[in-house]
């Protein structure tokens, strides 16, 4: 049984090392990831995040109240 | 007047101990700190209130129907308990120490003959079984965070994520803190209980109690308040160090505008993250896989409604009975420790060499690649608390230089911290688990 | 043709039992009730549905795996649960007997042979044990009706407490009655089922529950049909007796404006109830533990997710499953017998006598007093049944005063109901629990 | 062992004198607590409860999608 | 440089099998459908993520406590494991058969010695007791699905009810189809595998799941893979089928508008199918009974919040827990098999009957009447695969007459092939149950 | 014990002739019930399904921010 001292240190060399290891291969993988999608998708790059579809119906039925509401309040102070 | 006589007799002012009142003031102080201070009050809101909860005298929402029966003591209830046992004494602390002893089939038996007696288990403790001691009340919690977790500025500048892996040498550091506590003598840690105070130091409260509920859940209450405590004094704890490892230029460098992530790329990043996963470090899979399960639900854009609700009810009820649960284990004879002060140290140094060390690998990376493309602010986002840190590091630069908004370029490392202080999760149960 | 004859056989139409036909009536009662006469739907649609589940012939929706393996009795199975409980006769009716004055670990390894012969628990009786048995649902409930509950009216004035002080003495006066004729003979309820009876006079479901759940689950159908029942006719029960004890000048009382109460007292409000349960009746700790977590969560306003979800996602779900628990104990066999009348009409003195009380103590504080500053109208709604009991006073002081609205006055009285009967619960759980 | 009724009698008794005993300390300490509130923060009285700043994303991508809809009503209408 | 090792000889690079690596690539593959080919991805995205997860090497995510010790293979665990069975060998392989084997309290003795041992179960696998083993989740969801159901359409046009019903022919033609591969000996199922299969062809996710959990659970993870792959493979699938049965001529046909249905034929509906069930046949009454307390909740309009959280949340969270439980029968050692092919061979075989009878039986009803009535593309939509199958009745009418909408006369048969295939769920689990 | 295919084959034709029963009972009641209602019911037929009003607090405060939000449009564009 080693010492909790030697035990502690060994977590920590193989610990520290063991994520930097991880992420240094994610990091790659990411890198080699993004190029390949820029390179074979080159189109599908950058649309401004358009406004998600709902597809709740409780979204759904507000939105006809929304629309019920605004053309009642347009109607009365329009004219 | 027997039963007035019974009524006081049973009452909480009546059995009240010294140790339960400190820790009544305890779970107010942590109300007064989430509600007045703001403190992670999604989380210390609930904590402080099951504190307050675990702690009232003869109600024994905390514990188990075995404890519940000890503490009433009634012989023939602690003679079927002993039998239950195979042993022969019958005074409360002897069962206890055997009880803890002994085996998964005779827990179970011992526990059906406290049922028998008439003592059932306490509300809060259903629901940290339910909870914590499952395992499930994390690992969903962590779903929703990848849920509401947007990878795009870590895409964007992959490099990034050194930051949030220099970071996480808080959480190894203070487990040699730890065990150099003990060798010295002077604190009683296990390599578990070290592994799990230094998890504190990654600043991520899910991650912190799913390491605590499987290494060390006798610790795991401090070890959730002192996380979910220093993730809240993130404001007041980094900015000195911050500045005390940079230059005034150094705070003034002005970072590239990030590219835009194509969905496709955000899809991915999941999808590879779990692979990678799946082939290092099978450990870390349940904490990593939940995480990248809920981001993929966000980003694959098909299952909007799965994702709303990893992001809010799902997430909401949980975060309810997680919290009430790790209030659980503030009852006085669990919390009121020289151990937990210890692990109130421990964690705020683990804090500060996170933070400064995520700044010192900022500055690292601009000396290696001969350039100032990093602003060494954004080190300290490495040790995760999303979006608190990330805010820090926008704040400061913003001191700078008014024109300098470093708060995208912050939530790189800061997602990054995360991952990496999984990794470190995955590590500990692996080797000390 | 072997098969045909095997369905006929197996059908519900065949083996439909003359109490099982009623049940279903009284099931389709209640949903008529809940549907058309709007009584309390958000219980009374799924208790009633419940009830028909419960009572569908052969499917034992509501059954344990033992009740189910007895019901069919195929003799290798009945001796296998004979071995387990280690008696020789092989009779389902002797074996059931054993099995219910068994220890639990027998009950564990009965239900095991019963699960080992291919019969598992009814849908209703999962449902009922993880929501109801387990006490997590009622406290859940209460959760969210604290996260529902405005103490503001009840803070701006607070000797309305008394009033819900008052109203409680309907639940005590049941538990008398019940002793009464089970003394004289008529029925046959022990002290618990007088104190699980009593609590209909609360006027509250979560609390009736809670307090049958481990009073008197036997009879936790009858009681909590009572509950809801009653609190849904309370626009026809209390009228004639808030009439009959107010004079037209009493009525036309009107009351001065309500003061403003600042966010600080809202939040200490739930705090400072919750020390004095601590402080004072452990018993009542985990009711009203939760009532007050959940008004600290609406109150605190730094947690408004888990208030929203407490108060919608949470509590709906919840009331789903206690709805479709509870009525798993309106199965044929333990519903259908003289007791559930006794139950119906001491559940209706109890309702009558809170509603008196509550009007005649606001009729003695004026005399107190000296005064006029409470209009008795509002005393009755001490009960609870909120909000219900409250538009009950409003109405009334309507009628008797086009100008005079209590409606708000009322709401003091009506949230002290419900503190009153959870500290009545509390101690009945401590006496006799 | 007591009678039924007796024990039905002593609950009755202590149980409605507990009730009252908890509610009147509870109007006691109550009555403490707001005039120790309202003399140590006269200002923060009675302030209009404000709307609630939502906390879910869906509503703020129906807040968007609100603003949206509203901007297309009023310029189909002023004009 | 042992701890390096260790790392290295527990990493999932190092453990992965072939079996693995090939489920990996299936989830991946059934992620693709999903996301990119839109194929019912609120169920295959997390089939398809919980299947990845349950293959990752060493992590054992979708396996018991007593498989992982087996795996792990320690002596001492092995020991106590033999021990708890009553037998001597201490062979991995032995100690599992016996344990599949044994009775209930074996398990549960085996299984706590296997958590003395040190290994818990898998995350999945706990998902999997909770929502599936329990029965609970698909209920639940199928709850959802009534409270989203509008029965109308049915209501106004009843006999497409018979639409529904030749649909399942489909089911047991594949029974059939089954039992005549056991008795040629290519393929080894038995009658139960034989009805868990069949039911694919009842084109309803739910169902397939509920009758597999309890007929023959070792072959869920294929059957409900097959199930939700051929309702999103639809509108590949029906037309052939749709447009070789039928003439133009039939095609072009028109129906006669809908009439407006009353809310109080919506809310009896539900009650008069509840009791048609439970006299006829109690054990379809779990499926049925929930799917019309669901549509009741909707209907009766006076518990909205009930019937709002029945759709959104509750059957949400169900589904995401439910979608990874069925994932975690992916696992390699239980999905490659030649089973599987089989399954999904007969599972397409019953489609493609069950499209045909459907279409058949409208024919054959305008013969009856001997009027043109029926446009039989609306047959097709008798399998269910709400609402997928009638918008393919749609588009083929379009196509033979662009003002022939159908979609309204479709959803008649669509919902009528949910209550036809949980009759002949509940049919089979009478029968080989 | 029955040969396999002949379960199967008995399997059948129970199963198909019980959900023909089945169903067709289904059908006459059904066609039943719609006539007793329409008799007895005829008023009440067919208004078309109006919005139905949402319960919870969460959508009410909501429509308060709609309201508040149209009628700040509306006053900012009617000038
Ligand atoms: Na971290
Ligand atoms: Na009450
Ligand atoms: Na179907």
């Amino acid at each position: 049984m080693e010492s909790l001292i030697s035990q502690g240190l060994s977590l920590m060399v193989f610990g520290m090392g063991f994520v930097f290891v991880f992420l240094t291969l994610l990091v790659g993988m990411t890198t080699l990831m993004s190029k390949l999608v820029v390179k074979f998708e080159p189109v599908a790059v950058a649309v401004p995040k358009k406004l998600k579809p709902r597809v709740t119906k409780t979204i759904d039925s507000n939105n006809d109240e929304l629309v019920a509401v605004i053309s009642a309040a347009v109607h009365k102070y329009r004219s | 007047m027997d039963k007035m006589m019974d009524l006081w007799l049973a009452s909480g002012i009546y059995n009240l101990q010294a140790g339960q009142l400190v820790m009544l003031v305890v779970g107010l102080g942590l109300l007064y700190l989430a509600i007045v201070k703001k403190f992670e009050p999604l989380l210390l809101v609930p904590i402080g209130f099951g504190g307050i909860l675990a702690n009232i005298p003869e109600a024994g929402l905390a514990f188990s129907a075995v404890e519940n029966a000890l503490h009433f003591a009634q012989p023939e209830v602690l003679d079927a308990l002993s039998a239950a046992l195979g042993i022969s004494s019958s005074d409360p602390e002897v069962i206890l120490k055997a009880y803890n002893t002994s085996n998964a089939s005779t827990h179970a038996a011992v526990s059906l003959a406290a049922m028998d007696g008439g003592y059932s288990n306490g509300m809060l403790y259903n629901f940290y079984n339910v909870s914590i001691a499952s395992g499930a009340a994390p690992l969903i919690i962590f779903m929703g965070v990848g849920a509401m977790t947007d990878f795009g500025p870590l895409l964007a500048n992959p490099k990034t994520l050194f930051l949030g892996a220099a970071a996480q040498f808080g959480i190894f550091a203070t487990v040699l803190g730890a065990v150099g506590l003990s060798t010295l003598g002077i604190m009683d840690f296990s390599i578990q209980d070290a592994a799990a105070i230094g998890i504190i130091g990654g600043a991520d409260g899910p991650t912190a109690i799913y390491v605590a509920s499987i290494l060390s859940p006798h610790l795991l209450g401090a070890i959730a308040v002192a996380a979910y405590s220093y993730m809240a004094l993130v404001p007041l704890i980094q900015p000195p160090i911050m500045r005390a490892l940079t230059t005034e230029a150094e705070r003034k460098i002005t970072m590239v505008q990030l590219r835009q992530i194509s969905k496709t790329e955000k899809i991915l990043f999941p999808i590879m993250l779990l692979l990678l996963v799946a082939l290092l470090l099978p450990d870390a899979a349940p904490l990593l896989g939940m995480f990248c399960f809920g981001n993929l639900l966000r980003e694959c854009s098909v299952v909007d409604r799965l994702s709303d609700t990893a992001q809010n009810a799902l997430i909401n009820i949980v975060t309810i009975f997680l919290g009430l649960s790790v209030g659980s284990k503030l009852s006085a004879d669990k919390f009121l420790d020289l151990t937990t002060l210890g692990i109130l140290v421990l964690g705020i140094i683990a804090f500060c060499i996170g933070t400064a060390m995520g700044v010192l690998m900022a500055k690292l990376l601009n000396k290696i690649e001969g350039g100032n493309s990093i602003n060494p602010l954004i080190g300290s986002a490495g040790v995760s608390a999303v979006p608190m840190a990330a805010r820090v590091s926008n704040k400061l630069g913003l001191e700078a230089n008014p024109q300098n908004f470093l708060l995208m370029h912050a939530m790189g490392p800061n997602v990054a911290g995360v991952i990496g202080s999984a990794v470190a999760a995955g590590v500990m149960i692996k080797f000390v688990g």
